[in-house]
């Protein structure tokens, strides 16, 4: 079936990776969520330390970090809408702002937990040591949440740089379907829709020993198009950064406005 | 059967930037009523302009509003287990 | 095993005869099922098998049935429970503390022991602390159980109804001796008890410094008693043994005067034990680990006061 | 298709024969083929067993009389933390559904493979790694962990011993566990064959998908929990300590809240193995089909929702060990239904009484009196006097190891011809279950009456009045172990020497017994269309 000279990849089921993802994040919520638990927890039997604990903390740099964090969810999702309009170029420029604004958010965490350091605020210090026992407890659960949150970020924008180099370097020549669900297809034409959704090109009718259409793009200007595999991919890696957008809107109530 | 086509490549890049501007005002909004004195209203404030802003990410930004039935009653579910997970814990935290 | 020696001890007989019952039936019936099936439908017997989809009502009764059963084991066990819980105003208070690896019992008048003793009869609300880690409070006989958490207070009550001694366990894994963290309960007539308590109080006193000095000033002797003593109560016996066997700390046999290698901050130094380093040893044990040992010490600052620990520096020197 | 003709009669080498990128070892080991992923967990998973079984031997032998026998109490304390530790996070947890449902999982819905294969292999390197970090933490530091496998805080954060290593083993397989769960998830969403809707599905992979969710939403739990008590020991952060505020009391709800629906991971594969091989050697439809996988899942529901029993005498609040009390009784309702389902589906077959379904019929009688026990602990007042003594070691050495560890080795049994294309030597085999059904129960039923008699677990030495249940539990030991001998014996035997089977040895009627013995690469020359359930056996009638 490779007649247009694309080797036929392994196959990818597109929902199937998605389902995949989803479940993965489920299981990301639910490591966060032990840690909500504890915060839950701790606040209810500590209100009033936890009120005063937080007032150490800069509500400033946490609003900002929310605006960068939402922002880069905002150029991630436009990156993703532009590689299914094909428009790689797009998706490449917004991909990479994303990434820039990750970084910029742990450059702040960075600081901010450097001014926390220099104040003799970390964990186990004898200052820290000193608080109230609520107090300690705020500060255990702000750096341990922080901190693995950060590690979340990196990992995203280091799983993004992943894709990025990967888009940059592959060139993308056709689109294969292959594997479950081909039978579906039997009988079924292809057709290549243009601008305004005409037919340019179809396909005979697909018959029943089919396994795998491979769609070479040879005649469409090349950086228009893009394999379903790196979409697929792009999108559950999209789908990842979104989550630790949402950590992060419980995170920032949590520890920077309950003053 | 699952629909095998993605539909949400029709999402328009209007969308994702009113989404986007939904969650600043969210965000503007949540600062702000923090620094109101609420008292024990602030918290229930805060977490509840928490779960509009990441339902909004998840439907918008996540695309699950355009996903099948399947996806939303798996986000459900997970939701449920969770809030079960911290709520059950409270039948022993706040009647000790 | 079944007698019910506290009061305690009756209502959970009750629940656990109930399970059992139904538990009994519920196994046999299943298993007798079983083995007539496998014997009556066996391929010699029964060629050809009858494939029976399911039955509705069945499911239903088989569903409902157990439904209710598990619902009365729960009310019995909840009953028991409830009782369980709610300590009658009138009991007498024992505060317990645990700690690696004995127990301390302190009674209202300052008595203190590492044995629970207590009336025959009466109702005894015993309050648990621990120093360290987990604990916990376990009398088989009695039917009793509570774990001892550090940084907070729980309790068990009962109220035994036979003299004589029982075994009292640590029933919550706490390390290296956890199944030599035993100790007894004595359950005596109320006359007898309340002799002892007496007795015990005197014990107390005594340490009471008296505006008549010479008259009550201790001699050496029962101070060296007050020392072996306090060594037993205050859970130094549980780790140091006296006949120079080596158990989690290092023996206090011959103690005084030897001289012992000690590793602080990593470094290895020669000591000679005097009584200066025994009162350091004792109150801030983490900054000196004597070599081939573990730093598993707690500070004894808290636990003991400056009488105390003279009385038992004192026992120790001449612990030959 | 020209090429299945030859299939049928060639000499059966199936998958074992497969050419890949690799040879020898390495096309094992960087294999993503789902079979070969499964032998590989049963093989490492059999070893560690082994290990387990010998510590078990040592803490037995230890305790058959007071008093020092042959360890100390710091070496007992390690052997009984190992012991649990091997058994739970490498033995029972990955047994069933790594092994076996790696391997018949795809077969038995009509795929090819799982939906992720490299993750699957993932996963079983993950696994790997685990017991090297185990293995580590036996030899490195100061001293293999003492802690139980429980670790319960504050004493797993002040002890000496090496717990971080340990603990951050135990993370490393929670991973596997997860990233198993989340693949057999999705394989089961997308991969079953066409026509197999959800309720043609056989049972087995029912019950590994109510597992695949409990693996996921309940083991991140245990990885942020354990991630704590590294923090802990390492930073000292104080979440956990009582001195900076901490509730020792939170570990135990974080940790069962993972550590008791963990249960259910173990005993459900179980329960779907039951499923399959009763039908099968009954020679009948399953009775009660949708109540079964209806119960499979209502029991990894309610079982996350029942933690709080482990904690009755722990000082958590009266409330909370009503309410918990009140939901643990609920989740023996659909174990009993399983029961009576299992117990009817031998009503009016034609059952031949071979060795799997005898390890069958020993899972129901030995869960049924773990099952039963459990009730006992469930009951409040009860649950004061037997928690944390042998009792509580009898009742879950009987559901775990005589519900899970007796459906393994059915599931061993059942399988084995489509595994290995041989038979092994039934006399033997019987034999072997008889030292095993024997020892089993003379070995854990006497912790029932020591606990009882007050006997609290974990303990080194003992007072004079339990010897004598402890000497017997100690002989059923080796009876047991005995027979554990003999069937791995028996077994590994009959890999070179057995007798060869064709497809269907048995006479079942799911997918696997349809493809020769052992399955071909990629196992379907054609992907199947079903077009009925999954029990409907040639020449049975029907009512």
């Amino acid at each position: 079936m490779s007649a247009t000279g694309i080797a036929v990849e392994q196959h990818k089921d597109y929902i199937g990776a998605k389902i995949g993802m989803w479940l993965f994040l489920f299981t990301e919520l639910l490591l966060f969520g032990g840690m909500f638990l504890l915060y839950s927890v701790y606040r209810s039997k500590h209100p009033a330390e936890f009120h005063n604990a937080a007032a150490e903390l800069d509500t400033i740099v946490g609003t900002l970090n929310t605006i960068i964090l939402l922002t880069s969810s905002l150029t991630m999702a436009l990156s993703i809408a532009a590689i299914h309009r094909g428009n790689k170029r797009l998706c490449m420029i917004l991909l990479a702002i994303t990434i820039v604004l990750g970084t910029c958010f742990l450059v702040n965490k960075y600081f901010e937990w450097g001014a926390k350091f220099s104040h003799g605020i970390y964990p186990n210090s004898e200052y820290l040591l000193s608080f109230e026992k609520g107090e300690i407890l705020f500060f255990g659960l702000y750096f341990t949440m922080t901190g693995l949150h950060g590690l979340h970020v990196l990992v995203g924008i280091i799983v993004l740089t992943v894709m990025l180099t990967k888009i940059i370097n592959r060139p993308h020549r056709g689109v294969v379907f292959e594997g479950v669900g081909m039978e579906k297809l039997q009988g079924a034409h292809l057709a290549v829709l243009g601008e305004r959704d005409e037919r340019v090109w179809e396909s005979e009718a697909i018959d029943e020993t089919v396994r795998s259409v491979a769609i070479s793009f040879k005649y469409l200007p090349v950086g228009k198009r893009i394999r379903v595999e790196e979409y697929a991919n792009l999108e559950t890696s999209g789908l990842y950064w979104h989550l630790v957008d949402i950590i992060w809107i419980f995170l920032f109530p949590l520890f920077y406005l309950i003053t | 059967m699952e629909d095998e086509s993605p539909k949400h490549g029709l999402v328009g890049y209007g969308t994702y930037f009113l989404t986007w501007f939904a969650l600043l005002v969210l965000t503007a909004l949540t600062v702000t009523v923090a620094g109101m004195k609420l008292g024990s209203l602030s918290i229930l404030t805060a977490i509840v302009i928490a779960c509009v802003k990441s339902s909004v990410v998840l439907f918008f930004f996540m695309h699950l509003k355009y996903e099948a039935p399947v996806f939303k009653i798996m986000v459900l579910v997970v939701i449920l287990v969770l809030a079960i997970f911290i709520g059950f814990t409270f039948f022993d935290v706040s009647f000790r | 095993m079944f007698e019910s020696l506290s009061n305690i001890a009756e209502s959970v007989n009750t629940a656990f005869f109930f399970i059992l019952v139904i538990s009994i039936a519920m196994l046999v019936l299943i298993t007798f099922l079983m083995v007539f099936f496998v014997i009556k439908y066996s391929r010699k017997r029964h060629p050809t098998s009858k494939s029976i989809e399911g039955n509705k009502l069945l499911e239903v009764v088989w569903t409902v049935v157990p439904t209710l059963l598990v619902l009365g084991m729960f009310y019995f066990g909840w009953v028991g429970y409830k009782f369980m819980k709610d300590v009658p105003e009138d009991a007498m208070v024992v505060n317990a503390t645990g700690r690696m690896w004995s127990w301390l019992f302190e009674y209202e008048n300052g008595v203190q022991s590492d044995t629970l003793w207590v009336p025959l009869g009466r109702s005894v609300h015993v309050k648990l602390e621990s120093q360290d880690v987990l604990h916990s409070f376990y009398v088989p006989a009695f039917k009793i159980k509570q774990d001892l958490v550090p940084g907070m207070t729980n309790y068990v009550w009962f109220t035994a109804k036979e003299p004589g001694e029982y075994e009292l366990f640590c029933a919550e894994y706490c390390g290296q001796r956890h199944s030599y963290m035993l100790s007894k309960v004595v359950v005596l007539p109320e006359d007898e008890f309340n002799a002892w308590l007496e007795k015990e109080a005197k014990f107390v006193s005594e340490r009471e410094p008296s505006p008549d000095a010479d008259e009550r000033e201790l001699t050496e002797a029962s101070l060296i008693r007050r020392g072996e003593r306090l060594s037993k109560i205050k859970g130094c016996s549980a780790c140091h043994s006296t006949d120079g066997s080596r158990m989690v700390g290092p023996t206090f046999k011959g103690i005084f005067g030897r001289s012992t290698v000690v590793v602080a901050n990593g470094e290895e130094r020669e000591v000679v034990v005097d009584e200066d380093y025994l009162r350091k040893a004792t109150l801030n044990p983490e900054a000196e680990i004597v070599k081939g040992f573990q730093a598993l010490m707690p500070p004894q600052r808290s636990l003991l006061d400056d009488e105390e620990l003279d009385a038992i520096i004192e026992y120790l020197k001449q612990l030959k | 298709m020209g090429n299945r003709a030859i299939a049928e009669h060639a000499p059966a080498a199936g998958f074992y024969e497969e050419k890949g990128r690799f040879s020898g070892l390495f096309a094992w080991i960087f294999s993503t083929d789902h079979k070969r992923i499964g032998l590989l967990y049963m093989i490492s998973i059999l070893i560690l067993f082994s290990v387990g079984v010998v510590f078990g031997f040592l803490m037995r032998l230890e305790l058959v009389s007071p008093g020092k026998t042959i360890m100390e109490p710091q070496t007992y304390n390690s052997i009984f933390t190992l012991h649990g530790v091997i058994m739970i996070f490498l033995f029972i947890i990955p047994g069933l559904p790594a092994a076996f449902g790696n391997f018949f999982l795809p077969i038995q819905i009509g795929a090819r493979d799982v939906a992720f294969p490299r993750l699957n292999l993932l996963s079983w390197w993950l696994y790997i790694s685990g017991v090297v970090f185990a293995l580590l933490a036996l030899f490195t530091g100061s001293g293999p962990p003492d802690t139980g496998w429980t670790f319960y805080a504050p004493y797993s954060t002040q002890t000496g011993t090496n717990v971080s290593l340990a603990v951050f083993a135990a993370f490393i397989l929670g991973f596997s566990s997860i990233l198993t769960g989340l693949n057999f998830v999705t394989t089961i969403h997308r991969l079953r064959a066409p026509g197999m809707s959800w309720f043609r599905m056989p049972l087995f992979p029912w019950s590994l998908y109510a597992t695949g969710w409990v693996q996921l939403l309940a083991t991140p739990i245990i990885g942020i929990t354990l991630l704590l008590v590294i923090f802990e020991r390492l930073f000292g952060v104080g979440v956990f300590d009582p001195l900076k505020g901490g509730d020792p009391i939170l570990y135990q709800h974080l940790f069962w809240i993972y550590s008791h629906p963990a249960v259910y991971i173990m005993i459900l594969p179980a329960m779907g193995v039951i499923s399959e091989i009763i039908p099968v050697h009954a020679h009948r439809t399953i009775f009660g089909y949708r109540f079964i996988a209806y119960s499979s899942l209502a029991i990894a529901g309610l079982g996350s929702l029942v933690w709080g029993h482990h904690m009755f005498v722990s000082g958590q609040s009266y409330t909370a060990d009503v309410v918990f009390s009140l939901l643990t009784f609920l989740v023996a309702i659909p174990s009993a239904i399983k029961v009576f389902n299992w117990v009817s589906t031998l009503y009016k077959g034609s059952i031949v009484m071979e060795t799997p379904l005898l390890y069958a019929l020993s899972f129901i009688f030995l869960f049924s009196i773990g099952g039963l026990s459990g009730l006992m602990q469930g009951a409040l007042s009860v649950n004061v006097h037997i928690h944390d003594t042998a009792f509580i070691v009898g009742h879950f050495h009987y559901v775990m190891f005589g519900g899970t560890g007796f459906g393994f080795f059915g599931a061993l049994h059942h399988w084995f011809p489509k595994m290995f294309g041989r038979m092994y030597n039934k006399t033997h085999s019987r034999i072997a279950w008889f030292f095993l059904f024997v020892g089993f129960n003379m070995l854990y039923f006497p912790m029932f009456i020591l606990g009882w008699m007050g006997m609290p677990r974990r303990y080194y030495d003992y007072l004079p009045q339990f010897h004598t249940w402890h000497l017997m539990s100690t002989i059923g030991s080796w009876i047991l172990i005995s027979g554990l001998i003999l069937m791995f014996a028996n077994l590994i035997r009959s890999l070179r020497k057995g007798e060869r089977v064709g497809s269907d040895p048995w006479g079942g009627s799911t997918l696997e017994w349809s493809i020769s013995s052992p399955p071909p690469k990629e196992n379907f020359e054609e992907i199947p269309r079903i077009d009925h359930g999954p029990y409907e056996f040639k020449g049975a009638s029907k009512e």
